[in-house]
């Protein structure tokens, strides 16, 4: 029978699209970092011989999938199509057409927090940094990648669809 | 015709105490259930023409009722006064005229029927109270190279968001905050507390509203408290604001009910969109 | 012991964006679509007692977090509570009973005009346009979403709440 504390930390990291850190999982899971220790030693050790796994990098914890289904993930995500949430999508318009590009026009542009949608496309290689905006805080430029050509089958961004709207001012 | 459902949306997603109930009913059926029930009676079996003097005792008493909604409530009085008609006189014949008009039988099962529909929504809403959700997620953490992305998807979201964005921009430029005085936003809020009865602070702001807005609107309400016009209520720290009618309210102000009518309007289409990304940031995680 | 399709089922419905059909997971997982029931069941039950659970709508099944987690996931993703109107449960609870239904079908089992709140409950996305209905005007056909079932806690549509009164049919 799992401990509770495990099931919260569960689902805290299922719904999680980035590692979370130990102390991050103590305080929503209201536990010590003791029992929070113990809690991740039991729900790894449930994990076994599923087709999930349960990772850390230090102290940032994350839920992977199993090595061993790793052709079946690839089958199922590289089959035909991109697989994108329409909000990774659009964040993703908003960098291609707008390159380089920082987080906080992105959101001025969509109006919403872009944390996520940001980070899912840096894992999946779609964007990539391209150095520092020189104004206070130097925050960082995004760009569109390689693989961003290929996945879209662009030879170059000079391909990308043209679209009917006017542009509007980005700077947040 | 189908009157117009009057409890309005308390801004979608955020931490509000329930709203406090709004006077008056959601429709006939609504007013014809409450008297059942209020009577304890049995819908299967009561004689729903016995309702009729009642009922109609109940709409006057709502006193202002729009027309098409008035209309409404009267075709359904009328009924019930024809229904007890018939039993008090059982040798009266329907008349070819009355065809179209709802039996007995008709009547009673539509009212089970919402009742029905009534406590189904207790249930969802109990659920929803309860809070025991569940959340799926994005997926963000696959190390793959992806393939097969659509051209046309992401130059449609292209297009989707710069809609978006020029849709946000116009809203800034159309509702410039110096039009807002305080004396014609009082005015305003006058109006729709006469109309309404009561109505929160959150419905008053709209869905985005500018920083000028929101104070013109704060000191407005000020003003009306201080004039005895309103009363405020809030049940907790940091709550739902509650505006009521206190005095009968004054002649509407005819010139500002308008303009606040459109800004909500108009904030709708933009509200709609952000209120989906909110949406969508309560369900999953990707924003 | 876990069997492997279940396994296989797991990984790729936990990197799946989206709710995956039947037909596409025993597809991807190699199985004929009896196996596959048996290890939609046998993964559906093994989540019980733990953080994770399996729904579906139809033939569209996704892992989501177990409903009495709800808190902690909510304080992690820092999501707000859903809130709606007497009116717009009374709707959705129409809608969600006899999908799919046309907005002159709920309007006559509430009485009321609902415009607003099928506006509402679009915007929210607990509902969707399921087609027309072969009527004159051909009228839109309205049914609940994915987010509808996640909204509250339901696995699926069998387990919308049973109420004292069952109704008797009523067209309009």
């Amino acid at each position: 029978m799992r401990s509770d504390l495990a099931n919260r930390i569960e689902a805290v990291l299922f719904v999680a699209e980035k590692p979370v850190s130990r102390s991050e999982l103590a305080r929503i899971a209201g536990a010590t970092p003791r029992q929070l220790d113990g809690a991740l030693a039991e729900l790894g050790a449930a994990y076994e011989g599923t087709g999930l796994r349960l990772q850390h990098d230090g102290d940032e914890w994350q839920i992977a999938t199993a090595p061993e289904m790793a052709p079946f993930v690839a089958s199922y995500l590289g089959a035909d199509r991109l697989r994108l949430s329409p909000a990774s999508l659009e964040t993703l318009s908003v960098i291609a057409y707008r390159q380089p590009i920082t987080r906080a026009e992105v959101e001025a542009v969509r109006g919403v927090n872009c944390d996520q949608t940001i980070y899912t496309l840096m894992s999946r290689r779609l964007i990539e940094e391209r150095g520092r905006k020189e104004t206070p805080g130097r925050p960082i430029l995004y760009g569109t990648t390689w693989e961003f050509l290929e996945c879209f089958g662009l030879t170059s961004l000079d391909q990308l669809p043209a679209v009917m709207s006017e542009p509007v001012a980005t700077e947040p | 015709m189908s009157p117009t459902e009057r409890h309005e949306d308390a801004p979608v997603i955020g931490v509000r105490p329930p709203r406090v109930a709004v006077e008056g009913f959601e429709g006939p059926l609504d007013l014809l259930l409450e008297l059942v029930e209020e009577k304890k009676l049995d819908i299967l079996t009561v004689r729903l023409g016995d309702l009729a003097a009642e009922y109609l005792a109940r709409v006057r008493a709502l006193g202002q009722l729009p027309a098409d909604e008035a209309a409404a409530f009267l075709w359904l009085a009328s009924r019930l006064v024809l229904l007890k008609a018939r039993s008090l006189l059982p040798s009266l014949e329907p008349i070819p005229e009355e065809e179209d008009a709802v039996s007995e039988d008709e009547l009673r099962a539509r009212l089970i029927e919402y009742a029905a529909v009534r406590q189904r929504a207790a249930a969802l809403g109990d659920r929803l109270r309860a809070g025991e959700r569940a959340f799926h997620r994005e997926g963000g953490t696959v190390e793959l190279p992806p393939r097969g992305g659509d051209t046309d998807a992401l130059a449609a979201a292209w297009s989707r968001v710069l809609v978006l964005a020029q849709r946000q921009h116009r809203e800034q430029i159309e509702v410039p905050p110096e039009r807002y005085s305080v004396a014609q936003r009082t005015a305003e809020i006058e109006e729709i507390v006469a109309r309404e009865g009561s109505v929160t602070f959150d419905r008053l702001l709209g869905e985005a509203p500018t920083l000028s807005f929101a104070v013109v609107t704060f000191i407005s309400l000020l003003d009306l408290y201080r004039k005895l016009a309103i009363d405020l209520e809030q049940d907790e720290l940091f709550g739902e604001i509650g505006i009521v009618r206190k005095a009968p309210a004054a002649a509407p102000a005819a010139r500002g009910g308008g303009s606040a009518d459109r800004r909500e309007e108009k904030g709708t289409g933009v509200a709609g969109a952000e209120k989906r990304e909110e949406g969508a940031s309560a369900e999953r995680p990707g924003e």
